[in-house]
């Protein structure tokens, strides 16, 4: 049997995604755009008042992020998973886990990674302080690939089901929970000129333990769901 | 290659099957027959080890190749996007998982016209062929094809024939689904007649 | 060896199990019935009245013990879904999911008491707090296994889900638990921090009958159910036709 | 019944197929003929009203009853209710749209045995004989029938020959692809060849 | 041809859809127990200051409620589509826009309604102040209709897409926008003791608006998706 490397195969999934993501690549503006207009509803919804609307900042961008990345999460696995290419994979005997964490990696780059770039808009609309403006974009540089790696998670155990995509939201987000504590409190606190660097240091910590624990989890996840 | 003895699969804490017992020697050809419903595609998948047998047991050393109803092609990719990717990812028999290789199977399973479109505007035969493709490629010894004949034309199953037989002939073996109204036909097969667990009991044909 | 240990865990174990729960049951029953009439009596006639709090103070006896319950109901979940998930050993997976309404609803008592409590105390129903709003969640997480469970058709599938959603949360809870607390004193201050201030032994003991007896409630409610399960799940299996032929 | 005059669709601005044209009358049945993907499906819906023609002409009176590769059947439904709901939906042929019929007509199309079963756990033959039970009580005359004997056991095959022919000789007609290797038996059929925009330029098959 | 009545049709429709509904009772606690969920994040995200919850508790539940709806819509018309049912339906010859306005009916009743019940409580963990509540059950009571008759546009829209959740979003939040506005606005003034009247009476009439117009649209687009 001629096995191929893992490498290879880990390179070739990823290669796939990128050309999927390439050839739709208009959807890659979703999750921008999703979170453009979620931010927006809120001055609408609780009024413009520039100050108020600074208290809540931190708060309203991550939570934005959170739900943009819970959108996205439903389509993970899914359509690998209903044409059938995911039991194909199974099969192949690589390693399930590289599986799982090639597509998270994936993810983050098309789902994570523009939030990140778009954050610095966000905070100016909503009247961020620039002193919180650089805290903002690290704690999202390391909180959204944690928010990937976890949310890969329940992704995988819904993607058997049919309409997952609710559930999947009751899942992932206590799991959250933490992460936009830490990261919110990390902004406003340097806004207010307070140290910030523990909450950082711990979803730095968070990080590294999901990179190593999630893939596991999901990959048992994914076995699950195919059986 | 593959023997099963008493093989049994339990849902919902019933049998879907009768157990059933073969072995399958290397080039030889095992065709599952039973009527709609009895297990046939349940059978397969616990061979391909998506399922976990209830009772009973399987030995063999082959990682098998499964080619199931669910074709596994990327709506989004064109058919040779689909066919590289999947070379890539599994490997291949030959060593060079270059554009020649490709071309050559996409020739040869008959997708040469359609080989730049797009995997969701293939016709359901096109889509059965590209699924096959992976026949070609491979190198797995045990197959395992469900309903493979279901949707091409008679071109097609003559073409399916001809790669059984060649792999049958490599000492190859394959076990192979059908509810009987289609069949390889000038090969020399065991049959496997699976009786399911309901008809047992009622007696009717589910 | 290994056959021999996968037919008990396979065939041998669920006959066994009802069989064992039958005899099991009732002592608990009737432990906690017996607990819980001494607990009450001694919290809601032989315990005095706080002198700050007044009457209101006898909700703890029902409060502190189901907040206690809500939370090892949740560990002890994630140590049976561990095992259903290795060993595949199915009384775990059906243990699993048996206990997760009834942690659930500790969850919910614990809420709503403490809302109740929280009116006459702090002036409101309902404050977020470090610890109220941890439990929230963990009432969030409950929801999560019981809904995950749900959604599936295949008991077996289900159950197996379930645990790897229960393990998941399991992991987690302390880390929303302390960064939670973390929260609300970094903003607030504890302002409402319900420090334990030294209960005098004439409240401690009923709180601790009651607590014993909330864990007894929980073992025979359990194994009750899962029995139940069992029978529904094996309705067509040997060892229930013989059962039933057996009583009838 | 129905009559088309060098009717043809195009997609891409490419002809998928030469322009076809054919006269059905009651009581006959007509057979589209053709290699994968030369066009079948799009034809039928076409002729269903799912397409819009882009030359050409559809004459028909009829409202016709379309039986296609998408089999309608509600996952979580169970296959009496879901028989039952499109006999609500749609109207039967008998004034009594009650549980006797629906009895009947899975008894009929022999799904008695998984009747309760909810409609994700149906295997490929018994999905495809759910969504062919419409034609047990539908009102329509004209009949479009997608590969209708694709996954039906031998048994299954002799049933739905049966259901043709009493739709035949009660005046109805039928049009049914196939690609070549199942065919209606004993049916004197009329047979449309279709032939692939493609193919007629490159004079491969696709 | 024996038409079946529309009536009759209408009826077995939304007859299936509560049976569907019903078997999967489950899901239908999705929606709220989303909502508790996104409620909470809150308070987690912008600190738990009684004060300024109170201040953005109307703006969050609508947002809150917004973001259910449309998380429910994308499975409004999918699993019909997907399967073959609605391909069916148009061919039946009933009036699409029957159907559609079924679908609707039924749609709010599993997922409009249980907002409006559960509003209370949020209300309550929200800190908003009494006089505000009656207001805001009112806005949602007439509010919520017109977001599952606005959004069914969108979930007909994009049914035919692969992943449409993100891209439905988009395109029926800006339509919630004035609704949003309005509904908010009505909540903050009777907490102010100002008049709010006005406001319910322009959803009102958004209300009746939507009800004549909105199923012929997603009508329209239902056919669309199909061809
Ligand atoms: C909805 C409101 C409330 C919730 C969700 C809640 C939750 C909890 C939880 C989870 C515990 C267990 C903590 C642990 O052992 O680590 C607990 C214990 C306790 N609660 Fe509450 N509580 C609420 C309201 C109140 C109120 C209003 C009071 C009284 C002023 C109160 C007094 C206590 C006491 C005395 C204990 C036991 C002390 C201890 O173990 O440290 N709770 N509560
Ligand atoms: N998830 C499930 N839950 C309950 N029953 C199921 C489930 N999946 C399949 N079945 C039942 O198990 C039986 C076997 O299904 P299977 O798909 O293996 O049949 P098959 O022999 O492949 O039939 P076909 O010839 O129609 O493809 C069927 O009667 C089917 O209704
Ligand atoms: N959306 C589309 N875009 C481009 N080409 C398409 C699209 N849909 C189908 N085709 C092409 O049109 C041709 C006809 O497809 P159709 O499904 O009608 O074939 P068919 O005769 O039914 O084949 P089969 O026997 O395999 O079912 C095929 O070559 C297919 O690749
Ligand atoms: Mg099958
Ligand atoms: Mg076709």
């Amino acid at each position: 049997m001629s096995r191929q490397s893992a490498g290879t195969a880990f390179a070739a999934l990823l290669r796939r995604d990128f050309l999927l993501a390439y050839r739709r690549r208009a959807e890659l503006l979703q999750p921008l755009v999703f979170l453009l207009v979620v931010t927006t509803l809120f001055p609408l919804g609780v009024g413009p008042s520039p100050q108020l609307l600074a208290n809540i900042a931190p708060g309203v961008i991550w939570i934005s992020a959170l739900l943009a990345t819970v959108l996205s999460l439903d389509s993970l696995f899914r359509s690998d998973y209903e044409d059938g290419t995911l039991e194909q994979m199974v099969l192949s005997g690589q390693s399930l886990a590289l599986i799982a964490l090639s597509r998270t990696v994936a993810h983050w780059l098309v789902a994570g990674l523009p939030i990140v770039l778009l954050s610095p808009l966000l905070a100016l609309w909503m009247n961020l302080p620039e002193e919180g403006m650089s805290i903002l974009i690290k704690s999202l540089v390391i909180g959204t690939p944690v928010l990937s790696l976890i949310g890969a998670i329940g992704g995988a155990l819904t993607v058997s089901l049919k309409r997952g995509g609710q559930l999947l939201s009751l899942l992932v987000f206590p799991l959250y929970v933490p992460l936009l504590i830490l990261a919110t409190s990390a902004v406003s606190s340097s806004v207010a000129g307070l140290p910030y660097t523990g909450q950082l240091g711990l979803m730095f910590a968070g990080l590294i333990a999901a990179l190593t624990l999630a893939p596991f989890a999901t990959a048992a996840a994914l076995k699950l769901s195919l059986s | 290659m593959l023997s099963i003895s008493d093989l049994c699969f339990e849902r919902y804490f019933e049998r879907v099957f009768e157990p059933v017992s073969f072995d399958l020697s290397a080039g030889s050809l095992l065709l599952v027959t039973g009527s709609n419903g009895c297990g046939k595609t349940t059978l397969l998948r616990l061979l391909a080890g998506l399922l976990e047998a209830s009772e009973g047991e399987i030995h063999s050393r082959e990682h098998p190749l499964y080619a199931g109803h669910n074709p596994a092609i990327k709506d989004d990719l064109s058919v040779e996007e689909n066919i590289r990717f999947w070379m890539k990812f599994m490997g291949t028999r030959e060593t060079n998982t270059g554009t020649e290789l490709c071309q050559q199977v996409i020739e040869e399973i008959g997708l040469t016209p359609v080989a730049l479109q797009e995997g969701r505007t293939l016709s359901a035969g096109q889509r059965k062929r590209c699924s096959l493709a992976r026949l070609l490629f491979c190198d797995e010894a045990l197959w395992l094809l469900d309903e493979p004949y279901s949707n091409l034309d008679r071109e097609g199953i003559v073409m399916l024939d001809r790669i059984l037989k060649t792999h049958l002939d490599a000492g190859g073996a394959c076990i192979m689904t059908t509810h009987g109204s289609l069949r390889p036909e000038g090969f020399e097969l065991q049959e496997c007649h699976l009786i399911s667990g309901r008809e047992k009991y009622s007696g009717t044909a589910a | 060896m290994n056959r021999l240990y996968l037919f008990f865990h396979k065939t041998g174990s669920p006959p066994w199990f009802y069989r064992f729960s039958g005899y099991l049951i009732p002592w608990l029953w009737v432990t906690f019935v017996v607990l819980t009439a001494i607990g009450l009596y001694l919290g809601l006639v032989r315990a005095p009245a706080d002198y700050q709090q007044g009457e209101s103070v006898r909700i703890m006896y029902l409060h502190v013990p189901a907040a206690w319950m809500s939370m090892m109901i949740y560990g002890l979940m994630a140590v049976w879904g561990f095992i259903a998930l290795v060993w595949r050993i199915r009384i775990m997976e059906v243990l699993i999911i048996s206990s997760a309404p009834v942690g659930a609803a500790f969850t919910i008592i614990a809420l709503i008491t403490g809302s109740l409590w929280g009116r006459p105390t702090w002036g409101t129903y309902w404050v977020w707090d470090a610890r109220l709003t941890s439990e929230l969640v963990l009432l969030f997480l409950y929801f999560g296994v019981i809904a995950l469970y749900n959604a599936f058709d295949e008991p077996r599938k289900a159950a197996r889900a379930a645990s790897l959603m229960a393990i998941v949360g399991a992991i987690n809870l302390p880390i929303i638990h302390y960064s939670v607390l973390w929260w609300n004193t970094l903003h607030q201050g504890s302002s409402i921090g319900s420090s334990g201030s030294s209960i005098h032994p004439s409240m401690l003991w009923p709180l601790l009958i009651m607590a014993i007896a909330c864990k007894f409630f929980y073992g025979a409610n359990l194994l009750s159910r899962s029995r139940l399960r069992l029978l529904r799940q094996d309705h067509r299996k040997r060892w229930v036709q013989e059962l039933l032929s057996e009583e009838s």
